[in-house]
């Protein structure tokens, strides 16, 4: 074993440790699986007080550079702590749009000001950020955006409604897209880029109830709200193409992001353990021909999307139909997400009627919040209607 | 003769009348009034239970000499279709369901209950001990004394219900009903569950320390359980498919008012094209609840009845979970808001599917029916 | 009972045992299931000769007039026969275009000399008849049909191609789309309908081979091809409102139609018939718990069209969604057909692979055969996803 | 551990050479040579096979010292998947699993037959003895003298094979190996069936009167003939992904081509939609092979290894069978033809789902592995 990966080693050993002593204990409520189920006060403090402890060890941000919170390491080291904190089961780094989306876009195009007013905020959980980019009334359709910017002296003037803004009601800083053009010939070059203070007069937000019953976003009106002009990301009419650099760090800490565990998958081994206990017609659930035969079924469906993730890496494997298996990736996994929770809550027989709050709830209602949320990864960041079309069009070369 | 069997649908002026008649009235309170009460300890209006015992409803498929409408209980499948419409979650269903199974294990013992209950007072049964539809053998007893020990769960209207009829076996290991005056149950024996569908309410219940006013006992009981089951069965179909055509309807209004790049989103074929496949399941529901209204009668229901309710909540159950999981997912961002209807699809989705067993639970039930014959 | 009723009891008894005393005897080669899949010449001599026997017995045509080879008789007696001919599964009546489109079209519509001339041979088989509405480039969208049609002295002059002409290759006469007049402002006012004979100069049939194999329909070329101007059916310009008048004869002997078997309804209790000589894990195949879920899922979808069949006739129980059980009809069915038909060759095991010709395959090849004939049904007469459409603008009022 | 298990995927240089030349070997080929050959003896062009032998593919799997190319059974996948891309109905893949059957069961033994196998002696089994895929006993029998009785079905390339390896039933009731000289056969002892698929050649065969060359017995033969049902499998799995692969190129090209209303079909979503749906099924099929192939090596095939064959069985030949159906009715009135190639692809899906076994047959023999482990 050369060096490096001894060293890698004893720090993945080292970073197992940490979390299984500072895990922190069942808080009595339901957990957050995504940052966007943040509903209540109690869970943000828990959240809160959980990302600042891994900063605090060392274990965010570690790629980006020491001045301003990180650790400066190579970003392979916070992949194996995500990784990790994937395995162990410890809650989310719920500040996302800050360590995934504001932050890697400040420590790519920012400027030295702006890396020190911000990032280590964004680590510590100090600042929370949010997103400003769709609008009630162009869901999918981002580039029709007609939240208004104008330049007014040294500041820009903002009108208009955000919606979705997760952890708007938290947030001190919003990563916003608005119009500071509307005359632009392609409603695209009309776009700019803000990190936009929240906490500034005529900036409202309003609670968004979930279907679920808990809250989680909210939408965000601007009444002649005036930041600084200094806010602007970039110049005028670079909202769009900053806008779609920010969805690149997607792809984790080797991509710019912070890192942190962003969201829980829940997979189907939890099912199974779930279903372990169910009896139906007397017998053990998972004795009937007919449920053995549907969870054959969703291990094969989950078992094929992480192959293809691995090969996806092998280009000899894949040139067949070119980005199939990236661009495919969201379309499959939120809807096999979607029927695998649908599922769960079926197959525990009269147990499905039950929700969170009830003592005997399953999870204490874990699978059925689970299948109403699944819905926030089939409809946010384009409904799988559009990632089919995308799909159909990217991969396959069909017409619009 | 064909697999398909009987395969007869006949609704007469009467049945009509009934049914434009319970349309008006549940259409007339409205979604938008239960779902100002999903949160209320009552999901449904104030004066609509003493409506619906002035209009005779309790009393459909009880016979007259007992204060009932003399209508057979096929009349029930409008009536609650209709509010299924509107999610109108009364104990009407759960009170013919008593009513129902103790008219069938004893006429002549139930008298008095069948009474009440056709007269309005509020009824339900327990009969489920856990999430099992399946099991048969009740482990909650009564002794020769009417004492009562065991515990029952998922029992519908279970705080509302003067009458709960529970389903025991009795100290000669014979299953018998149990019949509970509700007035003599001390609260703590019931804890209020949590329902993913906050236009029904139910409770789990404890048995021990009560005492029935009455036990009903015999070779009757055995097949009336049945009964209740498959009318059971019939009946939250009937719901669901109300509750899938007013779900597509919602569906229908919103992609023929939000646009999305300029263009009315039901002009999409990725949105049209399922739209349909909920409406043409719609209709199959809705053919088999009627086919089943059809073929159930104040007898014992025979093999054919028994095909016709199975399938009936086979379809209509999932074709309400279809529906409303498709209603959250195509009103986009407002499907995922409390504010948009289409939640209360889907979590009564949940809901019926979980009353009376699954599409998969009868499927597996009709397969001896069907294939063995 | 009433004299009526009586008489009809009688008059079935009447007509079922004429029907076992006829029924012809299995000629030893696969019949066609439908008009359209009469592919041989052997077929075809079968079945006219079959067609000739029912008319000559008088159960063909019931209720059109005498003097054209009618009975002159209530369709309701038709309707008895119809009824019949599928119960005892006697081969169907093939001369389909005359008997239920043309036939009818010239009864309502037609003068005493058209009557005259072509009722009796639509009976008696003598004239076969084939459709001319569909064109190469315009599957789909019937109203864009180019075949043109030039008045020129006694004659008009066609020039153009159809397609998927049944029994093109054997017709006398065909019922002919064509454009009159290409600067018609409403694309469909540039129509006409004309009863066109075949043996005419300029007319070629090229037989289609089906995906089974077979034949069964032509494409028609039409090269100065002059018919007689007394062929046009109405005025010039109303060809699409006949062609849509001639659809509504579909519904029977009581719309019109002369009646007869017009194709082989294969339905689950046939499905289930094979299946019960099939082994799966040793065991019978319909002991298999999946194989058992599925049939039960065939059953109750072919159950609930025929109870839809039913209940579209009861006004108040249809009024929810006005026409949804008429207008879903053709979709639901030939959709049903066809997936039941797929599952009958892989419930087969092994002997799925096999196909007509082989002597060992079930049923002569029987289901192979229906499941890629099944397609004719999905994609003829306006495909699934067309139907789909209709149904969506048409009953749900979605927009096009 | 998880229930996913395993999910190793890797593919060298090597592999990846393979895998692009046999792509273009079969690509010069092409879907119209094979077309023209539909209804002739041989479905695949004269010169074919001999190619196929000078680069070796028939010594796929097997050792250097027998005259095998020395690289792993796994080589094998690249290679069918890419013939079957073109549907290349060669018997490569009857003589592969003929040698791996004969090699696993008793490589001494069978030094003789592998050898000739190697070297471009055309090879096939026969195993199956009904439609139903589970016959585990034979009733096929030989005798201490190696005589042979009873009949087999669904020979894979019978009449064009040089070795026939049946698997019998011996007189000590064990199972064993019978290698059959096809040059000692009569021609009466063959039945050729007519497929559905026409790209393809099978027997029915009778044993009786014939005489085994040679007859492998031993404890090797039944852990020999599971690894070929599992390499058949996933072999098969491996032909219908390129299959359904082609078929998916098939109708994007008429999609991007044909008009109708004015406008290119395959802007329509109710098109669009379904081919996005073929693709993504196609990559889940590619994924499995793929990892089978990882899996699969010289030695008795374990358990991942197992449920890998099985996955990509299960996965690859329902996939073609929706892919082909979609084929012919998204070409329209086009694909219900003879001269459109959907025709080849939905009749390749009913040949490739009868082979070792449908995805419920395979479903069905991975659940003891996945559930109750």
């Amino acid at each position: 074993m050369n060096a490096i990966v001894k060293e890698l080693e004893e720090f993945r050993t080292e970073v197992v440790s940490w979390l299984q002593a500072n895990k922190p204990a069942d808080p009595g409520f339901l957990l957050p699986q995504s940052f966007m189920e943040v509903g209540s006060d109690e869970q943000l403090d828990f959240l809160r007080e959980w990302q600042h402890k891994v900063w605090n060890a060392g274990y965010l941000g570690m790629a980006w550079p020491r001045e301003y919170g990180g650790q400066g390491v190579d970003p392979l080291y916070q992949s194996i702590v995500d990784q990790e904190m994937r395995r162990q089961a410890v809650p989310i780094c719920f500040n996302v749009i800050g360590l995934g989306w504001a932050g890697p876009l400040i420590n790519d195009i920012g400027t030295e000001e702006e890396k020190a007013r911000y990032l280590k905020g964004i680590l510590s959980a100090e600042d929370i950020w949010c997103q400003g980019f769709s609008e009630p009334d162009h869901g999918s359709d981002l580039g029709n955006a007609r939240t208004r910017a104008e330049r007014d002296g040294e500041d820009y003037r903002i009108n208009g409604t955000k919606i979705w803004t997760t952890l708007g009601n938290y947030a001190k800083y919003m990563i916003l897209l608005a119009r500071t053009n509307p005359e632009a010939q392609r409603k695209y070059d009309g776009l700019s880029f803000f990190l936009a203070p929240m906490d500034v007069d005529g900036v409202d937000t309003q609670p968004i109830r979930k279907l679920t019953g808990e809250y989680g976003f909210t939408e965000t009106f601007f009444t002649d709200a005036r930041i600084p002009a200094d806010c602007l990301m970039g110049a005028e009419g670079e909202g769009w193409k900053i806008a779609m650099k920010t969805l690149q760090y997607e792809r984790g800490a080797e991509a710019g992001a912070a890192g942190g565990l962003a969201f829980v998958r829940i997979v189907i081994d939890d099912l199974l353990k779930e279903l372990s206990t169910v009896t139906r017609a007397g017998q053990p659930l998972t004795q009937d021909p007919l449920m053995r035969d549907q969870l054959v079924q969703l291990i094969m469906e989950e078992k094929a999307i992480s192959l293809g993730d691995k090969r996806a890496a092998i280009p000899a494997l894949t040139n067949d139909f070119p980005f199939a298996l990236p661009l495919s990736h969201k379309l499959r996994w939120t809807e096999y997400t979607r029927r695998m929770r649908q599922f769960a809550i079926n197959a525990q027989g009269g147990d499905g009627a039950l929700y969170v709050g009830d003592e005997r709830a399953r999870g204490g209602g874990f699978w059925q919040r689970a299948y109403l949320n699944s819905f926030s990864a089939t409809i946010g960041g384009g409904t799988s209607q559009i990632q089919a079309n995308i799909v159909a069009e990217h991969v396959l070369g069909l017409p619009k | 003769m064909s697999v398909l069997g009987n395969t007869a649908i006949s609704f007469d002026d009467e049945q009509a009348m009934l049914l434009e008649y319970a349309t008006n009235f549940c259409d007339a309170i409205g979604v938008a009034e239960i779902r100002a009460r999903l949160e209320e300890p009552q999901p449904y209006p104030a004066d609509t239970w003493q409506q619906i015992v002035e209009l005779g409803w309790p009393g459909i498929g009880l016979p007259e000499d007992l204060g009932g409408s003399g209508i057979g209980i096929s009349a029930a499948v409008p009536v609650i279709e209709s509010m299924g419409k509107v999610l109108l979650g009364t104990p009407l269903m759960s009170s013919l369901l008593a009513a129902q199974l103790v008219l069938r294990a004893d006429r002549e013992a139930g008298e008095s209950v069948v009474a009440a209950l056709a007269g309005g007072a509020i009824g339900t049964v327990a009969a489920l001990e856990s999430e099992d539809w399946d099991t048969s053998a009740f482990t909650a007893r009564v002794d020769a004394n009417g004492q009562l020990s065991g515990a029952k769960r998922f029992v519908a209207n279970g705080l509302a219900a003067q009458w709960i009829v529970a389903a025991v076996t009795d100290e000669h290991s014979k299953p018998a009903l149990a019949v509970i005056d509700a007035s003599r149950v001390p609260a703590t024996n019931y804890r209020e569950l949590t329902l993913i569908d906050l236009t029904q309410r139910a409770v789990d219940m404890s048995l021990d320390g009560l005492k029935a006013t009455q036990v009903i006992r015999g070779p009757g009981v055995e097949a009336a359980l049945r009964d209740y089951r498959l009318l059971g069965a019939l009946l939250v179909a009937a719901d669901a498919t109300g509750a899938a055509a007013s779900c597509l309807r919602s569906v229908v209004d919103y992609l023929t008012t939000r646009k999305q790049f300029d263009k009315l989103i039901g002009s999409y074929q990725a949105l049209k094209h399922p739209s349909v496949e909920i409406l043409n399941q719609v209709e199959s529901s809705r053919s088999f609840i009627y086919h089943a209204a059809t073929l159930v009668g104040a007898e014992a229901l025979d093999r054919q009845a028994e095909v016709a309710c199975r399938m009936a909540k086979a379809k209509a159950t999932d074709t309400l979970a279809f529906a409303g999981d498709r209603a959250v997912q195509f009103h986009g961002g407002m499907g995922f808001t409390w504010d948009c209807d289409a939640q209360l699809y889907i979590r009564h989705a949940q809901w019926t599917q979980q009353q009376f067993g699954d599409a998969q639970h009868h499927r597996q039930a009709l397969a001896p029916l069907l294939l063995d014959a």
